[in-house]
């Protein structure tokens, strides 16, 4: 990954930005997020498939931000989840440099937004095929078997919320979870409770969600639970033909509408 | 199980659902006295959280009520509530959450008449699917679950 | 009374008193007299309030302990139980656990000057010792207090301070911020610091007692500093966030010393040495 | 402390017939904090009233449900009883236990049942109700009127007469509008601009209404009684007030070749130039586009002639800013021109037009002084045919409306040439005639069965030429689609009625919804046609669809109603049930995290921005604000918001919640 | 008690199994289809796992469980009641196969349950537990228990220790009148050893926890904190899958006249954690928190509590979504 180290280096080296966001081998065999601030370390950035999390979480993050102008390894989900932050005012385009990489795990030249968004328009925006069959397979159980199977993989949940804090698009500073008047979430673990927590989350997510998995990764006890915003991705291409994240000036799809929405359950 | 008596919770808005459940009433149209109303101002003020919370506190049928689509008296607020719901549906059936057991209704300040009809059909159904056991019994496991170790 | 520490005392509100929109005064009598007896506080303790359905509030005991028979607490409606005891009645059930923390060491201070300085809703925490060595008054040389609020309207214990300043015994300075005056307001107008350099009690045979908000304290104590207090002279009692009052929950921990337990009551010699994480 | 009084109402026996009252009140007065409870047979009569007055005093009731009708008859009254008995007004709700219970079940213990949970649900609330205080906004007493048509006008002159300052705002250099484009209206065939000059002369002598010609809406900010507005006042090259309008810069001008918008392009006008003779002001401006001048650098003709010295060649565009406290919203329509129709041949054939082109041949201050002259050769056309609905009602086309006014028009042409031209024969082609309203049928029946017009059920499917007539080739549905041939020499488009250029635009500097179409868009299609969902913004004339002059001005002077009621109270009082941004301490200011997705769910544009900013004046955090001036609390921002940092008064999140929880558990 | 050495064959072991699961619960572990390590209550004998490093969910659920009641409460108009919760009905638990890392653990909550007031829940459920232990014979990198003055197969916390022998068999060390107890059930299946070798892992040492105490003592504003913390995205995996971090919130949950006040598992590491109502948070962000954390466990810990608040499982670093390594952490903090 030489022309991503030089490209940091050089980044950093001219002051076009003070950190570079990207990834670094840790002592175990995962990569880690990495923040490169000075060009001499920019050596340490690597690019491989162990380089999973989505770094697009850190640009809300004030500890980060407070170091200065950023510049960021962006796969596909990432600038997505770029796009998703900059329509909803969280960042700003010019803030921001892209180091994007393409699925073949090469240095794209991602000049600005417009070239961000002509390069996501271009690629597969529905959900990752390693999910797509198991969400097929859950579609095909019977109703009272999606109920059990979701009992069972949320009575696991121990409500440390990493899927909340691994995801880029759960940026707010107080969480529904967080608000006790009213309760809304119970703030206990129970399987009920954790289920409304998971269903806000998902509604939450519903026409934000990027497809990247991060939630079910980041979950220490392993609920996938990004099963519930990867099938909310499908019914929101289904019913309203968007994806998110595909640019700068997008709507949400659950803050907008089209008078003749289709739905044939409403009576 | 005849003595069963569904718990049905009603959210409707006020310038037409609740409008025409009153016209209902003016009209001296009998319908099943199962139902609960809740009002809110418009279908785009309702959370979706309150439906989950009316089935936690025990609710075994939901209706959700508001203008028809052109209609609101705010202009665009069922049209977001229609999005809203269209995700929460498919949300609710792929986590295996009984939505035969919501009624999502367009009910006009006019229709009095459909008002008593919404009321009596989900009533009918919620007779028929019985008490929602496999959400209460969640509900109770729930609480079980703390106390295991004991 | 069973093992479990997290089980209240249920007390019976007697008394309310409005002190101002925002602030209730209760008066508590245990529901149980056997609990009455048994119970037992000194200055500075705090408790655990609870309405059951919303959650416990950590409050100081406002009342005296040489006052037997009943609790006080004084508490702004500001989150859910706050809010939800300010709907209470009187007659209504509430629960208290306590007393936790250290207290105010006023053995040791008997024999000297006291000098009492609170902003805002900072007095309650403090009027409990207040009243304790105004009981004990003969032990104490004078007793001044300096009391501020934004507002005439935001004083609180506006009958006690009417009552502190005819005596002849104490010394009571209250002030309001600037523009915080009504046309009948008869004490000082400014911030409590400035009040504090004015006043420029002597620091000799004294002990001071700040408690306020962070930016009252913040200018308070250079002055106090001016005026020759050592570090070890002046008392604060410090309100980090707790849940289980003894030093298990893990929240009120800042560096080796939890509030709960260690505290509330801290010297600055004491607090100069905590990470500042309060 | 919270104390509820709860009062059940019998209703005579409307209630207490089907429901156990007595059972209801005894067991709601056993809930926590209800301090009294207590059952009457008419809780809305003085004694029950009077009942739910002493009772807050003597039991010092901090909140109160009446349990009786719905509230949407009755909780003003109670509200209103409250508030005489000392309680803030909001802190009473209504139970409904008529309508939704006791008219509507069977006398059993399930309907008591039912009413029992019905008043519960409500004492939960009401324990978390506010004491709200009515939302008070001062009011800037002057209103502005975009637009100078007869709607404008109308508008203009209504408000005015009510003692308040008006701004109006034309685009052109003359009010006046298409009306003083036509020759005579229907139904009664008098002369436009007989009817029309007087009152636009009116306007422009009224001491309350200034009038600025020839300016735009640049800028709207603010809400209703307190809009700020920028206008651009766009550069006349003249100083108005030296100008006498003498009209000697207009006839020296050498560049006359420009088509005349007024005449619809069959006349020809300077660059300098008065749009018409009747024209408010009578003032020329230059038009830059085309003036010799700004084109080449020389000329200045005009500046050499002018007696009083007025041109100003070097004057800028002016920007105003004015504090506006409602508008009104007039700026009409315009029709599709005939270049859209290429089937009929238009822009091939010179004598085929569109309606207001015919207005303008059959005006007497038209470029044929009222003279039907075809325009190829400036003979008499023998005959004519109408072609109704040209675009209208044509989804294919894209226009699925009815523009409403062609039918008559259509009618009043025919008639006009028949008028004037007695052998002449005029056809009209219609799909439908569409002629409700006072005396318009008996109009279109006078075109038929006096002046003999032809009047052929169908649709013209083209139009050619053939030895110098036109070929209009159609059916006749009502002989069985026959095909029809018609030779005309000229032939008259009743083009659709279509929004106005920019209206897009200026729907989105006022914030106004539009339709599909651009038209306007009012704020209920039956209960508010004249509001728009701005407060403060109303409509008046074709802007909201095509409309006749009647209606015009019907609409003109509702919406100077809706301003004069307005404009009547010094401060705007309006029920505070309204949405509410979350403010803490700072480091956080709010819980609100800045994504403003809200903004684009709220129908009001309620939202705005709040910048925080730190002590060295940097801006550390932009939340959302709700302008409670505009917002009408529907909540759908609240519902949307993740973070819950948004809550709506009246049905706050805590209260919904409550009831939720009160109608499903044993208390 | 004197300890005492045994044998037990594998087969022996079953029966053992079989024996205590069918009088009371034993909680052991067993490899998920999902292949993450869950303990289960008395699950068959085949499915318990001998071969695990680490479960995903420390075991300090059974004496500090992840909810727990503290007592039920019912609202009438003016009055409430309080019902206690019963703590004799706390049952006996057999801890089955746990690690010595995680065994070592129940003596540094109980430091922090019994420290000054007793913690009855706390207390009971720890009386009522009974730890058959197991040496590691397997580890990983996120192993770390060397550093925290703990070995692979150290007996503290254990009842009875289990090691396994190069044989295949077990070497059972009785470490308590509690596991003498298990032994007088059947005494038949505990033999004499028989001079086979424990085998063992190897878990290299990373840090010394001492030098690190004594580091941490003036670490406070270092800007390790900031520098070491940017990628912690501030959730409460670590703290919920460590085995010592007792950190809990206190909650009511009511349904119309009745609920109960419960007692859950928190984390320092939310932001909300030490939120004052005003708004005021002593530790505003993550990098406070992630310090907060490792200072309580290395400084403030062995001060307050004479023992260290770690046992060196690993399993938040393991667990961890952005790979925040705790023993690579303590290990930098030894060297600054």
């Amino acid at each position: 990954m030489n022309s991503l180290i030089t490209r940091a280096k050089e980044l950093l080296e001219n002051k076009s930005v003070q950190v570079v966001i990207g990834y670094e081998a840790g002592p175990t065999s995962v990569a880690r997020p990495a923040f490169i601030t000075d060009p001499a370390k920019a050596g340490t950035l690597i690019y491989d498939e162990r380089c999973v999390q989505n770094l697009a979480v850190y640009l809300t993050k004030p500890e980060v931000k407070h170091l200065g102008k950023m510049a960021i390894v962006a796969t596909l989900p990432v600038m997505r989840s770029i796009m998703m932050l900059i329509s909803e005012q969280q960042i700003f385009a010019d803030s921001i440099v892209v180091l994007g990489i393409s699925a073949d795990g090469s240095l794209l030249d991602i000049a600005d937004v417009k070239v961000m968004q002509g390069y996501i328009e271009k690629s597969d925006l529905g959900n990752p095929e390693k999910y797509k069959e198991l969400l097929a397979e859950l579609n095909k159980l019977s109703p009272e078997e999606r109920f059990a199977f979701w009992q069972k993989e949320l009575s696991k949940c121990i409500k440390c919320y990493a899927c909340r804090q691994a995801c880029p698009m759960c940026y707010c500073t107080r969480c529904t979870v967080e608000v006790n008047q009213p309760q809304w979430i119970p703030v206990q673990s129970n399987t009920h409770g954790n289920m409304e927590w998971h269903i806000l989350r998902a509604m939450h997510l519903a026409g934000r969600c990027i497809s990247c998995g991060e939630c079910g990764r980041a979950c220490p006890v392993g609920i996938p639970c990004h099963l519930l915003t990867m099938h909310l991705v499908d019914q929101v291409h289904n019913y309203f033909n968007v994806y998110a994240g595909t640019s700068e000036k997008m709507s949400s799809v659950l803050s907008t509408f089209e008078p003749n929405d289709k739905e044939s359950f409403i009576i | 199980m005849s003595d069963f008596e569904p718990k049905v919770v009603a959210f409707v808005c006020n310038w037409c659902t609740y409008a025409g459940a009153d016209l209902t009433g003016t009209s001296r149209i009998k319908y099943a006295s199962n139902v609960r109303i809740i009002r809110f101002p418009c279908t785009g003020r309702i959370d979706f959280m309150l439906l989950l919370k009316a089935f936690a506190n025990g609710a075994d049928g939901i209706i959700v009520s508001g203008c028809h689509p052109n209609d609101c008296h705010y202009t665009s607020g069922n049209f977001h509530a229609k999005r809203r719901w269209i995700m929460f549906k498919e949300l609710m059936d792929f986590m295996g959450i009984d939505m035969n057991r919501i009624t999502f209704s367009w009910v006009s300040a006019a229709e009095g008449a459909k008002w008593a009809d919404v009321v009596n059909t989900t009533v009918t159904r919620i007779r028929e699917l019985g008490p929602y056991v496999s959400y209460k019994e969640l509900v109770n496991k729930s609480v079980e679950e703390e106390v295991k170790n004991e | 009374m069973s093992d479990n520490i997290y089980k209240p005392y249920l007390m019976e509100i007697e008394n309310i008193v409005e002190e101002t929109p925002d602030v209730r005064t209760f008066r508590l009598k245990f529901k149980n007299s056997d609990d009455a007896e048994k119970f037992s506080f000194k200055a500075g303790q705090f408790g655990e309030y609870s309405v059951f359905g919303e959650g416990e509030s950590t409050f100081c005991v406002a009342s005296s302990p040489t006052r037997k028979g009943y609790i006080e607490c004084t508490f702004r409606k500001a989150g859910r139980v706050t809010n939800a005891l300010a709907n209470l009645e009187m007659g209504d059930t509430v629960g208290f656990r306590g007393p936790y923390g250290n207290t105010f060491p006023i053995e040791q201070w008997e024999g000297k000057n006291l000098l009492y300085i609170a902003g805002g809703i900072a007095l309650p925490p403090m009027r409990c010792v207040i009243w304790n060595t105004i009981d004990l008054r003969d032990k104490y040389k004078d007793i001044t207090i300096i009391y501020g609020a934004r507002s005439v309207s935001d004083l609180v214990y506006k009958q006690e301070l009417k009552e502190w300043e005819e005596r002849p015994d104490i010394r009571l300075i209250t002030t309001v911020d600037p523009g915080g005056q009504t046309p009948e307001w008869k004490g000082e107008t400014g911030f409590v610091p400035m009040v504090l350099e004015k006043l420029a009690p002597s620091s000799e045979n004294t002990v001071a007692i700040l408690c306020g908000p962070p930016v009252m304290i913040k200018f308070t104590m250079p002055v106090l500093k001016k005026l020759g207090f050592q570090d070890k002279d002046i008392y604060t009692t410090l309100e980090n966030r707790m849940k289980c009052g003894f030093g298990k929950c893990g929240r009120c921990n800042v560096g080796k010393v939890f509030v709960c337990k260690d505290g509330p009551v801290f010297s600055y010699e004491q607090i100069l040495l905590l990470p500042e994480e309060f | 402390m919270a104390r509820i009084g709860v009062f059940i109402c019998h209703c005579g026996e409307n209630i207490s017939a089907t429901v156990d009252c007595g059972k209801v009140a005894e067991t709601i007065g056993k809930l926590k904090h209800v301090a009294y409870s207590t059952e009457y047979k008419y809780m809305c009569s003085d004694p029950g009233q009077t009942l739910i007055k002493e009772a807050i005093k003597e039991h010092k009731l901090t909140g109160v449900v009446v349990a009786a009708c719905s509230p949407r008859m009755h909780e003003p009254t109670f509200r209103k009883a409250c508030a005489e008995g000392g309680l803030n007004p909001f802190l009473c709700e209504m139970a409904n236990l008529r309508e939704h219970c006791s008219w509507v079940h069977e006398k059993n213990d399930l309907t008591t049942e039912k009413a029992i949970d019905i008043v519960r649900i409500q004492v939960e609330k009401v324990k978390l109700n506010s004491a709200l205080q009515p939302i008070r906004v001062p009011v800037t007493k002057t209103a502005m009127v975009i637009g100078g048509g007869i709607a404008g006008i109308q508008s203009a002159l209504d408000i005015a007469n009510t003692g308040h300052k008006v701004i109006m705002i034309e685009r052109s250099p003359s009010i006046g509008g298409h009306m003083s484009q036509l020759s005579e209206t229907f139904p009664t065939l008098d002369c436009s601009q007989c009817i029309l000059t007087p009152r636009m002369v009116e306007v422009a002598q009224h001491p309350n209404i200034t009038l600025y010609t020839y300016a735009e809406v640049e800028s709207v900010e603010g809400f209703i009684g307190n809009f700020k507005v920028k206008i651009r006042k766009k550069a006349k090259s003249l100083d108005e007030k030296t100008c006498t309008g003498c009209g000697l810069c207009t006839t020296k001008c050498p560049q006359k070749k420009i088509p005349n918008e007024f005449e619809q392009g069959m006349g020809m006008r300077p660059a300098i130039y008065i749009p018409f003779p009747q024209a408010v002001p009578n003032r020329p401006v230059i038009d830059r586009e085309h003036c010799t001048y700004y084109i080449k650098g020389k000329c200045k003709i005009c500046e050499i002639v002018c007696p009083t010295k007025a041109i100003r060649f070097d004057q800028p565009d002016e920007i105003l800013e004015l504090e506006i406290g409602a508008i009104v919203v007039a700026t009409g329509f315009d029709i599709k021109h005939a270049d859209f129709f290429p089937e009929y041949g238009y822009g091939k054939y010179k004598d085929i037009i569109d309606g207001l082109q015919f207005e303008r041949l059959a005006s007497a201050s038209g470029p044929t002084t009222g003279a039907i002259l075809r325009p190829s050769d400036g003979q008499v056309p023998k005959n004519i045919v109408f072609i109704a609905c040209a675009g209208s009602r044509d989804p294919a086309k894209g226009i699925a409306y009815c523009s409403k006014i062609c039918c008559m028009y259509t009618a009043k042409h025919a008639m006009l040439y028949k008028h004037k031209v007695h052998e002449g024969k005029a056809y009209v082609f219609y799909m439908d005639i569409r002629s409700g309203g006072k005396n318009y049928d008996e109009f279109v029946r006078r075109a038929i069965e006096e002046d003999h017009v032809n009047y052929i059920r169908g649709r013209v499917s083209t139009v050619f030429e053939r030895d110098g007539k036109l070929i209009v080739k159609g059916v006749d549905t009502l002989l069985g689609a026959q095909p029809v041939e018609i030779v005309a020499d000229m032939v008259v488009l009743a083009t659709a009625g279509v929004a106005n250029s920019g209206a897009e635009d200026l729907a989105q500097k006022l914030h106004v919804s539009y339709d599909a179409h651009k038209f306007f868009a009012e704020a209920h299609p039956k209960l508010k046609p004249i509001e728009t969902n701005t407060a403060g913004i109303f409509l008046a004339g074709a802007c909201q669809n095509p409309k006749d002059i009647p209606d015009s001005v019907s609409q003109a002077s509702g919406a100077a109603v809706k301003v004069a009621g307005l404009f009547s109270q010094n401060e705007l009082t309006r029920e505070p049930l309204v949405a509410v941004v979350n403010r803490t301490a700072p480091p956080m200011y709010s819980t609100c995290v800045g994504c403003f997705m809200c903004q684009s769910v709220c129908p009001y544009q309620a939202i705005e921005r709040e910048d925080f900013k730190n002590r060295e004046g940097k801006i550390v955090k932009t939340v959302a604000k709700i302008n409670e001036g505009l917002c009408q609390g529907c909540g759908t921002c609240v519902a949307l918001c993740r973070s819950k940092s948004i809550d709506l008064y009246g049905y706050s999140n805590n209260q919904v919640y409550a009831e939720v929880v009160a109608l499903l558990n044993e208390y | 008690m004197e300890t005492t050495r045994k044998s037990i064959r594998k087969q022996s072991l079953e029966k053992l199994y079989n024996l205590l699961s069918a009088s009371r619960k034993v909680y052991a572990p067993v490899i998920a289809p999902d292949k993450q390590v869950e303990y289960k209550y008395n699950p068959d004998f085949a499915e318990v796992t001998f071969e695990h490093i680490r479960s995903t969910l420390s075991v300090k659920n059974v004496v500090f469980p992840k909810v727990e009641n503290l007592f039920f409460y019912s609202n009438a108009k003016t009055e409430s009641t309080i019902t206690d919760i019963d703590l004799n009905k706390i049952p006996e638990i057999v801890l089955w196969g746990t690690h010595p890392c995680d065994n070592a653990a129940f003596d540094i909550l109980r430091s922090i349950f019994s420290w000054d007031i007793n913690d009855e829940f706390f207390s009971k459920r720890f009386e009522k537990l009974v730890v058959i232990g197991l040496s590691c014979h397997l580890s990983d990198e996120y192993c770390f228990c060397t550093s925290v003055g703990l070995t692979p197969n150290s007996a503290k916390g254990s009842d009875i220790l289990l090691s396994r022998l190069q044989n295949g068999d077990y070497q059972a060390e009785i470490l308590t009148e509690k596991g003498n107890g298990i032994v007088t059930l059947s005494p038949e299946l505990f033999e004499p050893i028989s001079g086979e070798e424990v085998t063992v892992t190897e878990v290299k040492q990373k840090f010394n926890h001492e030098q690190v105490t004594v580091k941490l003592a003036s670490a406070f504003e270092n800007r390790f904190w900031i520098e070491n913390s940017l990628r912690c995205i501030g959730c409460g995996a670590c703290a919920y899958v460590c085995p010592t971090c007792a950190c809990f919130d206190i909650q009511d949950e009511t349904k119309g006249k009745n609920g109960k006040r419960y007692r859950s598992w928190d984390s320092c590491g939310f932001g909300l954690f030490t939120l004052h109502t005003s708004g005021h948070n002593p530790r505003q962000v993550q990098s406070q928190r992630w310090r907060q954390r490792i200072m309580h466990k290395f400084s403030y810990m062995p001060e307050r509590n004479e023992s260290l608040g770690c046992v060196g499982c690993g399993r938040c670093s393991s667990g961890c979504p952005v790979d925040m390594n705790i023993a690579e952490q303590l290990e930098a903090l030894q060297n600054i």
